[in-house]
């Protein structure tokens, strides 16, 4: 029994942040807050790290690791509020490594695992639809419908779609009747757009249905990591601002008032940790639980996230409300959080659905 | 207790309808200033400023005041015109200034001729007025004042600001402070948008180096700033503006519920939304009764006590309430970005709703944030003791 | 336009306070608390005021009085905590008023003016079934079945009682069949029977069906005020403890900890005054809104009364958890507030049902 | 991580396991006493105590002590008997006493023989240990004592007390506290039942009248009382036994919602109650597997950080939230009396939710009410500055 990071796990996290804290601290997301250009510098200095292949066979030139190896990466991404594909990437690579052919997976897998080639995930459709059950975009061969919320398409070179019957297929970047809008999403770390097809060419990965629930509850468990990261840096600034404003002659951290209220967000962020450990751990080593604690832990700590970036913005007065304000950055990436692969509500009653003590 | 308008009250109404059908609407490119000014020789708008200062002169009367604002409200009609000139600096001047500034400043003001904006807050003062920067200096006939203001709405497109200023460095903090007029159309005068989280410029930044004016361009005596600036109007408050805001965001609320789809079917039939609405229309409903209550007393010319220093918590909380349950029913629409709505304005997509949810904190942060209000509550409201940091700054 | 109280209604208010000042001052009702026994001193009190039948017509020994009359009497009943049977007594009344005879008003009405006989409701079932449309109790001339938690049941002479079909029968004491078992309540300042019929001779009351519901809505409406005043109450006493209480060497009011707390408190208390009053006064002048907002003021005011008792609980700290400290009382006088004639979940639901933004 | 034992801690399993089939159950009035005997002998009772005292001698293994309490908790089997002598004062004195206070006392507290009481709080000090007023004096070889203790469980039974007493009044208010053990069975010492809410006794009011005790009955020196009270043992905290119990709150929820109807159908099926119920295990589930956290962090004798400081608000919050959902639940039985149900017990019906609503009160307000947590949180937690009154108070 051994309920901890491992020291390769910490050591893993350590080196994104200092990456992160080098190449794109918060005044240089801001700048690229007014972009919508990929940064394709930062993106290659992840990759030389080997996080597009964290979770890639080794044999497709990955690194081999496992959910939770991602997940403690997308904690620390969440943290410094890393902008780019990583979601996306890790999950289309993810599709094509359960649901893939040998063939499929030679042909995509070593480019995926080296970053050269960028890919994202569309299954999202109208109307609020994430499940692989409910999804209704449907072709053999070739797609001619819409998927919503498609995150860093337009730099992706391959598209994993979801399709009627819960099946995936791959759409390569330049395919036919491919369209690709951008949305106008408040988190500009992580852009999202709407993909259109028009009779455009699309090859099936064979093991897809038995594959996307379980790249949705990957999704899920990266997703809680990543809001973990993230409720705790806004913790910290809180707390650093705390400490360090002053106001009718004291620090304002010396008032009971906002005391207690950094300390019932403390209480709403470190217990966390351990939940989306497990709900990440879990997804390799115990199936039988892994569908509901992902539900779980997207559900309770997305939401605690998108609380936590309310209170930040009242911890810190007028300056929280302003853009120029760091807490901003993180409060809209508590919004993709907590909106992608669906709310908060719809995880709940899927867990409760799941649930042993409901049935 | 009678909810209906007495005879007098309801002829008083009628006068105001017919007042309305004769007048509005009307044609031209001067409809709006020429309706102004004729409702305010009928005594409608402007009721507590003298005639010489461009108002109607009338006897405090709350009650009047609702139905001028409920049937004025009825036919769209222009009202006094919105803005911080009208509300917050012609007031102060009828109270505490001197003779030419009224004459001088209050009728282009109330006709919407002269822009103003406010200059309180600092960087780093927020909430706590005792550690304003911005110094003052009397050289020779003029004041030449130094230093930076933020959140000041309208900056840009204001004539005049008013605003608190350091003069008397040597007086104790709360002290030292005077209220000025200054020019905004003045070299030395830098006026910077400031964007907010919603990506809109909706504020400013003003910054003033070397900024000049009159030596008599102060409101009140030097180092009398702070009192000055507290001079409110309790002629004829609107009790019932936002408990009517509310509940149109309620009825905004339920609309959204009856679009959205929940576990199969509208939201609106989903018994937990239904839950929440039904909890947030406790609150609505306790706010509107409880405007009819201030209304009232403010009619009688009684205090309503404890209330008046609760309403703007109450309309925060409850905003944030209707806030959070829109973005459970946006579903993945909660992840776009804001529009740019603003409060008050009735949100109709999913983007206005973010704006609102966005909107909903910066209500929190304007004016006070919560905590301040809160210890507001507490001690002005319920008489609790001042807390030992708070003693110590007020020496 | 003048929504106010009248200054005979705050008279009656400042009266009846005196009364309850002298008569039952908290430590009176700790005593009482202690015994099962009808206040007979105390009802003849009350009854000196008139307050047994303030809203029953004159023509039949009443004041003639309106609902927000026993509302705003109700509010200085739950500030003080009142024991006895007013709330039942007043109810039942009203249902005779409303749907009885002439002959039955005429021969019941003026003893329960008086107070000299003492009447209650009885229109709980076992499910927690309170709604008239509900009721299951059938028998015409006679009943046999059971009623639940019905007040004061031991002390009355009539008992108002719901029957199938939404209709109302009274049955009188001591008639045959009747058994009266107390319930084990936590609030002992209103004993709350089950009451069991055996082949009991009941006297229906001809326009009962009618009157069951504005019955029930008039309840509502008075549960709002008790429970308004005894909100308020509570957090009249916690500001006087923290006023009081010292601790790290000054009182405790000081800390913005607790001073925050009690702002909420006070947040949750004074703006529900105009919503009670709005309630009661649509009974008689606003008969559209009546069953609406009489569902919603008892929803939101009971509700918001249970909370401030949790919360004064935590803001007396150990003594507020004792039996001896006053606070008990007004927490389960919250108790019965809230579950008595429905709890906020079931009348939320109903205005929902009754909400013209519903539709 | 990996979250199976490995081979030889599942070795280790076993051969408890093998230990609990040969011992438990056993016969005999004495059944109890001669099982922990051999338990104790065995290594699986009192690890961290010497044998000398009564212990079992083993090095700490937190690892070791959680496979022990699962498998005697599976079998049913006594375990360490609960209690505040052997929590609390028998580990204060292994740490502080004397080598023949140790002999005297913390055997027989070990086996249950020697029952104490604990006298900290006081009518008027709460959670403010510098205003402790109960007074001892030296006089010749023995102190007398003089005061009011409160909140003291079991008291009534109870052969000692350990307690905490004013003895160098000149001294700084935290440093003239020592702390005594007192013979509860002698006159002046009167014990009063204190009756909590919810009509139940579970606690006592203790009077003290020149109380007498010897002079060499204080554990550390004069003054030093408030530390020693401190002394905490960390040997092999059981960091998931919390969890386990709002795990099963959760459980009996879940049960209630299904017996109960609600809209006309099982409340397990509404959409509200499993909202409510779902958001309730999220907690859960960070509750338990904060506890694996910290269990691990203990095992590798690392410090599991800020998380210590929070579980007991936390749990406190999770179980505030189970009892509001079950008073929703019980429609109208919400306004029944407390069953005499502690939290702990499971509750089986509704009074038992009563009860339980009501004690999660009295869970916020012993041993420090929520807000000192919160303090403790923020200052120690988060390294946030002291407020000025507390500093004052430190002095």
């Amino acid at each position: 029994m051994n309920f901890d990071l491992t020291e390769e796990q910490r050591m893993l996290q350590e080196t994104v942040g200092q990456l992160a804290e080098r190449q794109c601290p918060p005044t240089e997301i801001h700048k690229r807050l007014e972009s919508d250009e990929h940064d394709a510098a930062l993106w290659s200095s992840l990759s030389g790290l080997g996080l597009p292949g964290l979770a890639i066979d080794a044999a497709h030139g990955g690194a081999g690791l496992e959910i939770l190896d991602l997940a403690v990466v997308s904690e620390t991404l969440g943290y410094h509020a890393v902008p780019g594909p990583f979601l996306g990437h890790v999950l289309a690579a993810h599709a094509i490594g359960l649901g893939g052919s040998e063939e499929q997976k030679k042909s995509w897998l070593p480019a995926l695992a080296s970053g050269e080639r960028i890919a994202t995930i569309a299954f999202g459709e109208a109307g609020s639809v994430w499940d692989p059950e409910h999804w209704s975009l449907s072709g053999s061969g070739s797609l001619t419908g819409e998927k919503t919320f498609v995150p860093s398409a337009a730099d992706a070179d391959l598209i994993v779609v979801g399709l009627t019957g819960g099946q995936l297929g791959v759409v390569e970047k330049g395919a036919s009747g491919l369209a690709i809008e951008p949305v106008d999403c408040a988190d500009l770390t992580r852009r999202v757009f709407h993909v259109s097809f028009d009779d455009t060419p699309c090859e099936t990965l064979p093991g897809g249905a038995a594959a996307a629930p379980a790249v949705r509850d990957v999704g899920l468990s990266l997703l809680a990591a990543d809001a973990f990261g993230g409720s705790h840096r806004l913790l910290d600034m809180c707390v650093e601002y705390a400490k360090t404003r002053e106001q009718f002659g004291v620090t304002i951290g010396s008032f009971q008032g906002l005391k207690h209220q950094l300390a019932n967000m403390a209480l709403d962020v470190e217990p966390n940790r351990g939940l989306y450990w497990f709900a990440a751990y879990a997804q390799d080593h115990a199936p039988e639980e892994a569908q509901r604690m992902a539900a779980i832990a997207k559900a309770h700590i997305t939401d605690r996230y998108m609380q936590i970036g309310r209170d930040s913005v009242e911890a810190h007065g007028g300056i929280g409300f302003t853009w120029e304000c760091d807490v901003q950055i993180w409060f809209k990436r508590a919004m993709f959080d907590r909106a992608f692969l669906g709310t908060p509500s719809e995880h709940r009653e899927r867990a409760v659905q799941l649930a042993p003590w409901a049935a | 207790m009678d909810l209906t308008y007495d005879s007098e009250l309801e002829s008083f109404r009628d006068e105001v309808r017919s007042f309305l059908e004769e007048n509005w609407p009307r044609q031209g490119d001067d409809a709006v200033q020429a309706f102004r000014q004729r409702a305010i020789e009928a005594g409608y708008l402007y009721r507590h400023f003298p005639r010489k200062y461009g108002g109607s002169e009338q006897e405090a009367h709350p009650l009047k005041g609702q139905i001028i604002r409920e049937e004025f409200g009825r036919a769209r009609a222009p009202s006094e015109p919105l803005g911080i000139g009208p509300s917050m600096l012609a007031p102060t001047l009828l109270e505490r200034g001197t003779e030419w500034q009224k004459e001088k400043f209050i009728p282009r003001t109330l006709t919407g001729e002269l822009i103003w904006c406010q200059g309180y807050s600092e960087p780093g003062s927020g909430s706590d007025l005792a550690s304003l920067r911005t110094k003052g200096e009397l050289v020779g006939d003029e004041w030449v004042i130094n230093g930076q203001k933020v959140w000041t709405s309208g900056a840009h497109l204001a004539d005049y600001m008013f605003c608190l200023v350091r003069t008397e460095p040597d007086a104790p903090k709360h002290k030292g402070i005077s209220y000025l007029l200054i020019d905004m159309k003045q070299p030395g005068v830098e006026v910077r948008p400031l964007r907010t989280m919603t990506g809109t410029a909706d504020f400013n930044e003003v910054f003033l180096n070397d900024v000049r004016t009159p030596r008599d361009w102060i409101v009140g005596e030097r180092g009398e700033g702070w009192l000055v600036s507290r001079t409110t109007l309790k002629h004829e408050r609107n009790s019932i503006g936002g408990a009517r805001r509310t509940e149109e965001s309620l009825n905004s609320l339920a609309r959204l519920a009856k679009k959205t789809m929940r576990n199969g079917r509208p939201a609106i039939e989903d018994p937990e939304i239904r839950q929440r609405l039904a909890t947030i229309e406790g609150y609505v409903q306790a706010h509107k009764y409880s405007g009819f209550r201030q209304l009232t007393k403010d009619a009688k010319g009684e205090s309503p006590g404890i209330i008046t220093l609760m309403m703007k918590l109450f309309s925060t909380n409850l905003q944030h309430e209707v806030s959070k349950l829109s973005l459970d029913l946006l579903g993945a629409d909660g992840m776009l970005s804001a529009g740019d709505a603003h409060l008050g304005k009735p949100a109709s997509d999913a983007q206005s709703w973010i704006g609102a949810y966005m909107y909903s904190l910066g209500i929190a942060v304007a004016g006070g944030t919560a905590n301040i209000q809160r210890n507001v509550i507490g001690e002005r409201g319920l008489g609790l003791p001042r807390d030992a940091a708070a003693k110590r700054s007020a020496k």
